[in-house]
């Protein structure tokens, strides 16, 4: 039985390591603007579309990975400063904002319903045979994609703390009023969040349908849940928080669901999240009202 | 208060659209189409289940048209999307009965919205030929339900004789939570249970999930030395490229709607084609020798491709197709052979024009049996999916029958499961 | 024409039900400004209920449908367990998601209670029969008449328009009271609403468990009617369909949201039908949702306030019982 | 960490003769690792005006947020009258008496100016659904001496011609009043103001300080945390100055001003 809870934790972090790509994007995105952004597991879905398209013309899934990332950065970049950015001029309010989110999230998808005829469609690439060690049985693509995630996490936190575009990016989700005084140009800032944090989203999506094998227009929508869930579980901004919940949500996901509780499994996840609302309120949603929208 | 008037505005405009709309289709000419409902499900997560009707609905009308229509009349399919969903499928039915003139039947009717549909067209008088796999139906006290498949507990209850004939005796059962996967599962597990085949797990899947490893380990960890199975395409995909990738192949048995394109290839990508054939087999109702009505059938597929989303040879594959395409064909022939189009009166027809009988001239395909017909002679059809023989409930199934796939999409038949050896089996009270 | 008076009594039980959750939402949305994304739940809590007290007991594994709780309860009992399911399912939501933190957070939230129900009862066969879900629910108010729903929609449309009407009549009456106002105040400002005297945590707790009452209700009302439930009527995208009702409609105006039901839920969604199909099959449908996402994205751009906006309260009616002359009518 | 912070906070003199209506005792305020207010003790006496200054970031706000109930306070005591009141809600505190406004306007802005005074009145039968369902003669009886007050506080900041306006239709000035006047509909104990002057027009200000006199004149006890300084100097008894979330300083407005290490805080 240990054997099986082994192996449950091992296929814990690999979908840690798929949740932690897409929550370290959200937090970042959200940390910065302050905006609960809905439509992100929509453009999860445009970047894993983009990387399918790429298998169907036959070119090499890395270069799938790639432009599905680009696609995500593309998408988000064109909502954020152009949809969005009309809302903030007629002073949407930031809680009316995620639901302009949630309305771009209904369009994206349905019209890559429209577009895919509502097929799922099969991706499968990079799949190899399995490595065993002792009762973990991992494939090499799902070593790749923990490899990745570790990959993304380091580089997005080096990039944070050292340079000085992230030291600005900093300052600005802190206090946005008060970077602008300092002569911090807010409005780049947030562009650079924009491509980062939508890099980030197309990546997931990829790294998504690759473990799935296979993609359809609710592959992102489907997983929001978890992402949101990780982001806000694991402090909003804080990079390492969000992995660290990922980690933990991963875990209890698969360990329920190889105690053979399937349907259970995902459930437990955001039960965790409840526990910890329900212990410690302020450690999870330590923000106050007042926060300002920032685009 | 500007706004406000044009609103109203608006809406009145609506509802006169409405009613205009209304109004225009009920004014009826003499020898008009005849109008088919297409009651299924074309979105949602049961969409699957709209594909295989139209592969096998559209080939039926091309056919019947081709050959002049029934009396005179052209026929023409109107496509009515439940969403899988009661709660949706009703005013979409209730809209259709009010607006289509010439109704003459319904195909279809899927099986999460049956129970609730189901009532509201046989009291209607429109006959319907459907699929839905519920065992009420097995003993259905509508006279205008037919239903020319088997219910869902006997597609269970042949892949578990199926399973004894090779000898397996370490089944673990994998199916969706969808609806229409967990349809064959209680038959399947009660028969595993009366044949004394040992069912080491029994593990289901949640669909959309973004991996189904811990499932897998699990079912591999049980060794089994075979996996009876029934996903949507999506979750079948995902779980079994995972147990390709993580070594644990075993021979799959799927159900009759694992041979349909969108799971075929789901599975196909998932396992590669080589594997596939190696391993994957579906239990589906015995398709007929190659009799006049299969080439009847597949000239028809070809000759509507357009019509329907998936290559030719895909459809002409579907048990489910085909069995739709039969039930057009028939329903067809009975309105020739009552001389109406008038549902109360062709609907007893059903049974006349399908059952074996003394004296009876076989034909296999719709323009020989209006010819057949014609000349006074009584018939029997005999379709492509095989014998019909409609019991006093107006169900009519027969053997079935185990095949794997070539790369290329042939079916290669492995052994017959026989309806006998399946109505032997005591599974009692299952959906 | 007795297929059109199938058809449209249909749709007025749909107006009905329909109108009932836009009521609902409209309390907790347009004046309380509690985001309830995961609406439908409660709605399907009441018709589960009311399905399961009605069906009588449950066969147990391996028959034709199983779940929990199976009675066969006398009518009215099976509409008051309804609402009570609404109401304490609400409770037991309310209690961990409502409480103090950031609007679109707690909307998240509830998002993500409603996913959940959703993969539970799925996968939960015990339950309510898993993804396969109830059918062959009965109306007992109807059976004491010899009547059963489907076949007399114009009998159960006026039921189900009765009781909207005094659904309607008591949540306008206490959306105008002095309790009505609280909640606005809460809405427009919960830290000053909390700060000048008003207990924030219950009087959202009451709005959501009222609000989750009558979605109960509306779901008893809806299940007895069509006769069948399953988790394919209760996706979260349902409850953005009466969120653009109410957009449209007219946030916090209860004639607005009204309307709103008739222009979305019933005309918008039920007009695709009369219109030939184009394209694959289910293409329509996906431009459908397409246009309710624009519709919600253009209304909370142009008209935030939907077509019949919230009704300004003058103080001259309370005035009059105070002051004579008042100081207001000096002014105009 | 306590015993120091409370030995470099300066004793408080108590005005003579009259118990404090307001007493707070080595409040902390706490923000994940950062200390807003470290251990504040004040007191108000009945009647009586209390100036709060200090730089930018020195805890002022959140000092008040937690005699408010909006912010938790990690340490201390606040004490009404003779209640205990440091772990209770903030609706709890108001109708104790303890009212407050906001540093950022905070009227209810989809609601009339009446509106927002009656939803704030002492007795509004509103604040519970069981007295609004049970008690229909009760409640409107209550409606009609609450009306009548909200007319009378009108009257007294003469705002009766804006009775009917929405929150978001009003000036800046006017936002800051009508959250006084809200104040007022409930004979408030103390009062809490928190930079009431912000937006307010320059000629209004000497106005609404000589109403915040006569307010305090019958008796209730005002806490203001103000930049301004000449308006505290108008309209403050006392004044107490914090920086880095302590108490540095305390007393008459002219002495404090004068305080070497007051005003090396101002200029750091």
């Amino acid at each position: 039985m240990s054997g099986q809870l082994i192996a449950s934790i091992a296929d814990g972090v690999v979908l840690a390591a798929i949740l932690a790509v897409a929550a370290m994007g959200f937090t970042l995105q959200f940390s910065l603007t302050n905006v609960l952004n809905l439509s992100f597991g929509s453009v999860m879905t445009v970047g894993a579309f983009v990387a399918y398209l790429i298998a169907v013309v036959h070119l090499t899934p890395w270069l799938g990975i790639a432009l599905g990332g680009v696609a995500g950065a593309v998408t988000t970049v064109v909502l954020g400063r152009g949809v969005l950015r009309l809302y903030a001029r007629r002073r949407t309010q930031l809680f009316e904002m995620m639901m302009v989110t949630l309305g771009l999230s209904l369009i994206i998808d349905y019209t890559v319903q429209a577009i895919s005829h509502n097929n799922i469609y099969g991706y499968s690439v990079l799949q190899g045979s399995a490595l065993e060690m002792g009762p973990i049985r991992v494939t090499p693509v799902q070593v790749g994609i923990v490899i990745l995630a570790l990959v993304v996490l380091l580089a997005t936190w080096g990039a944070l703390k050292f340079t000085r575009m992230g030291k600005a990016l900093r300052a600005t989700a802190v206090e946005p009023g008060l970077a602008r005084a300092c002569g911090i140009p807010t409005g780049r800032v947030v562009l650079v969040t924009w491509v980062a944090s939508g890099f980030l989203c197309g990546l997931a999506g990829v790294v998504f349908v690759i473990s799935t094998q296979s993609v359809d227009y609710t592959t992102g929508e489907g997983f929001l849940p978890l992402v949101i869930a990780a982001a806000i579980l694991g402090g909003v901004g804080n990079l390492w928080g969000a992995v660290g919940a990922s980690l933990v949500m991963g875990i209890v996901t698969e360990v329920v669901a190889g105690l053979g509780q399937g349907g259970y499994s995902t459930v437990a996840g955001f039960a965790i999240l409840v526990v910890v609302l329900l212990l410690r309120p302020g450690a999870v949603f330590g923000g106050s009202e007042d926060r300002q929208l920032v685009l | 208060m500007q706004p406000r008037k044009l609103t109203l505005g608006a809406a009145l405009a609506a509802l006169s659209g409405l009613l205009l709309a209304a109004c225009g289709s009920t004014a009826a000419t003499s020898k008009a189409t005849l109008n088919v409902g297409g009651v299924i499900a074309i979105t949602g997560s049961s969409s699957f289940e709209g594909g295989n009707l139209f592969e096998g609905v559209y080939p039926a009308l091309y056919e019947i048209n081709q050959a002049g229509g029934v009396l005179g009349h052209k026929l023409a399919l109107k496509q009515v999307d439940t969403r899988g969903d009661p709660a949706d499928a009703l005013p979409a039915v209730q809209q259709m009965l009010a607006t289509t003139s010439n109704l003459v039947m319904v195909a279809g009717v899927d099986t999460s919205s049956a129970p609730t549909i189901v009532p509201v067209l046989n009291s209607a008088h429109i006959p319907m030929t459907t699929v839905a796999g519920e065992s009420v139906y097995d003993q259905s006290p509508y006279p205008y339900f037919w239903r020319l498949f088997p219910p869902d507990s006997a597609n269970g209850t042949a892949m578990a004789l199926w399973a004894k004939k090779k000898g397996y005796n370490r089944v673990a059962a994998v199916f969706g939570s969808d609806p229409g996967s967990q349809g064959d599962l209680p038959g399947n597990v009660q028969s595993l249970k009366a044949l004394h085949i040992p069912l080491v797990a029994n593990i289901t899947l949640t669909p959309g999930q973004s991996s189904y490893q811990s499932q897998v380990n699990q079912l591999i960890a049980a060794h089994p030395d075979v996996i009876m199975t029934e996903a949507d395409s999506g979750t079948a995909g995902t779980f079994f490229g995972e147990l390709k990738s993580l070594g644990g192949l075993v021979p799959i048995i799927g159900t009759q709607a694992m041979d349909t394109p969108p799971e075929i290839s789901a599975i196909q990508s998932a396992l590669g084609p080589t594997d596939f054939q190696k391993y994957m087999s579906m239990v589906i109702s015995a398709p007929s020798q190659v009799t006049p009505a299969v080439t009847a059938f597949n000239n028809a597929v070809k000759g509507d491709a357009s019509q329907i989303g998936v290559s030719v040879s895909q459809a002409q594959q579907n048990p489910f197709a085909v069995v739709y395409y039969d039930g057009m064909i028939a329903m067809a022939l009975a309105m020739v052979a009552a001389k109406s189009t008038d549902p109360k009166v062709f609907n007893s027809y059903m049974s006349k024009v399908c059952n074996p009988g003394p004296g009876k001239t076989v034909v296999y395909t719709f323009a020989q049996g209006v010819k057949a017909l014609n000349q006074g002679k009584q018939i029997q059809y005999f379709g492509a999916s095989g014998l019909i023989d409609f019991n006093k409930y107006h169900n009519s199934y027969g053997n079935q029958e185990a095949v794997s796939l070539t790369s290329s999409g042939a079916a290669v038949p492995l052994g017959t499961i026989s309806v006998q050896a399946i109505e032997a089996v005591k599974v009692t009270g299952v959906a | 024409m007795s297929a059109w008076s199938f058809y449209i009594g249909t749709l007025l039980i749909y107006f009905a039900v329909d109108a009932l959750s836009a009521i609902s939402l409209n309390l907790q949305f347009g004046y309380a400004g509690v985001v309830n994304f995961g609406y439908i739940v409660f709605q399907a809590a009441g018709a589960y209920a009311a399905a399961v007290v009605v069906l009588g007991k449950s066969a147990g594994p391996g028959s034709f449908q199983q779940y929990v709780f199976g009675a066969h309860l006398p009518f009215p009992l099976d509409l008051v367990v309804a609402t009570l399911a609404g109401a304490l399912l609400s409770l037991a939501v309310g209690l961990f998601s409502l409480r103090r933190m950031r609007r679109d957070y707690q909307a998240a939230m509830l998002l993500i209670v409603s996913l959940i129900a959703l993969q539970v009862v799925s996968a939960d066969v015990p339950l309510f029969n898993g993804a396969n879900g109830l059918t062959g629910v009965g109306w007992p108010l109807g059976q004491i008449f010899g009547l059963s729903a489907p076949a007399s929609p114009w009998v159960y449309a006026a039921w189900a328009v009765g009781i909207t009407i005094v659904v309607y009549v008591g949540v306008v009456w206490l959306s105008r009271s002095p309790w009505g106002r609280s909640l606005r105040a809460m809405r427009d400002h919960e830290d000053a609403a909390s700060a000048m005297g008003l207990n924030i945590t219950a009087l959202r707790l009451q709005v959501f468990v009222i609000g989750g009452a009558i979605a109960g209700l509306s779901g008893g009302l809806l299940v007895e009617y069509i006769g069948a439930w399953s988790p394919g009527a209760w996706g979260y995208a349902e409850t953005f369909v009466v969120f653009t009702a109410i957009f449209v409609g007219g946030v916090g105006n209860y004639k607005g949201v009204l309307l709103g039901t008739l222009l979305v839920p019933i005309i918008f969604l039920e007009l695709p039908r009369f219109l030939p199909s184009i394209g694959y099959p289910g293409l329509t449908d996906s431009l459908q949702w397409v246009a309710i996402g624009l519709a919600w994205m253009l209304c909370l751009l142009f008209r935030p306030r939907g077509i019949i906006p919230e009704r300004r309260a003058r103080a001259r009616r309370l005035a009059a019982t105070v002051l004579e002359p008042s100081p207001i009518k000096e002014g105009a | 960490m306590g015993p120091e912070a409370s030995a470099a906070t300066p004793p408080f003199p108590m005005p003579a003769g009259s118990a404090p209506i307001l007493e707070v005792s080595e409040v902390a305020v706490g923000y994940g690792g950062v200390r807003a207010v470290d251990g504040v003790s004040l007191g108000i006496s009945p009647g009586e005006v209390l100036g709060v200054i200090g730089p930018n970031g020195a805890g002022k706000s959140s000092l008040l947020g937690a005699i408010g109930g909006q912010v938790r306070a990690s340490r201390g005591r606040v004490q009404l009258g003779d209640r205990d009141v440091t772990r209770m809600m903030p609706h709890q505190r108001a109708r104790l008496g303890l009212m407050r406004t906001f540093q950022t306007t905070s009227e209810f802005s989809r609601m009339t100016v009446f509106e927002n005074l009656v939803t704030s009145a002492e007795g509004n039968s509103g604040a519970s659904l069981a007295a609004v369902v049970l008690h229909p003669h009760r409640t409107a009886v209550r409606e009609r001496e609450v009306a009548e007050r909200a007319w009378s506080v009108l009257e007294r900041f003469e705002m009766t011609h804006t009775a009917d306006l929405y929150g978001r239709e009003l000036s800046g000035g006017q936002r800051r009043l009508v959250e006084i006047m809200r104040c007022l509909m409930r004979e408030p104990r103390v009062l809490l103001l928190d930079e009431p002057m912000v937006g307010v027009a320059p000629h209004l200000t000497g106005k609404l300080i000589d109403d915040l006199r006569g307010v305090a004149r019958e008796g209730l006890g005002i806490l203001i945390v103000e930049h301004a300084l000449e308006v505290v100097h108008r309209l403050c008894d006392r004044v107490v100055v914090m920086a880095f979330g302590k108490v540095i300083a305390a007393g008459a407005f002219e002495e404090v001003v004068k305080d070497p290490q007051v005003q090396s805080a101002y200029l750091s």
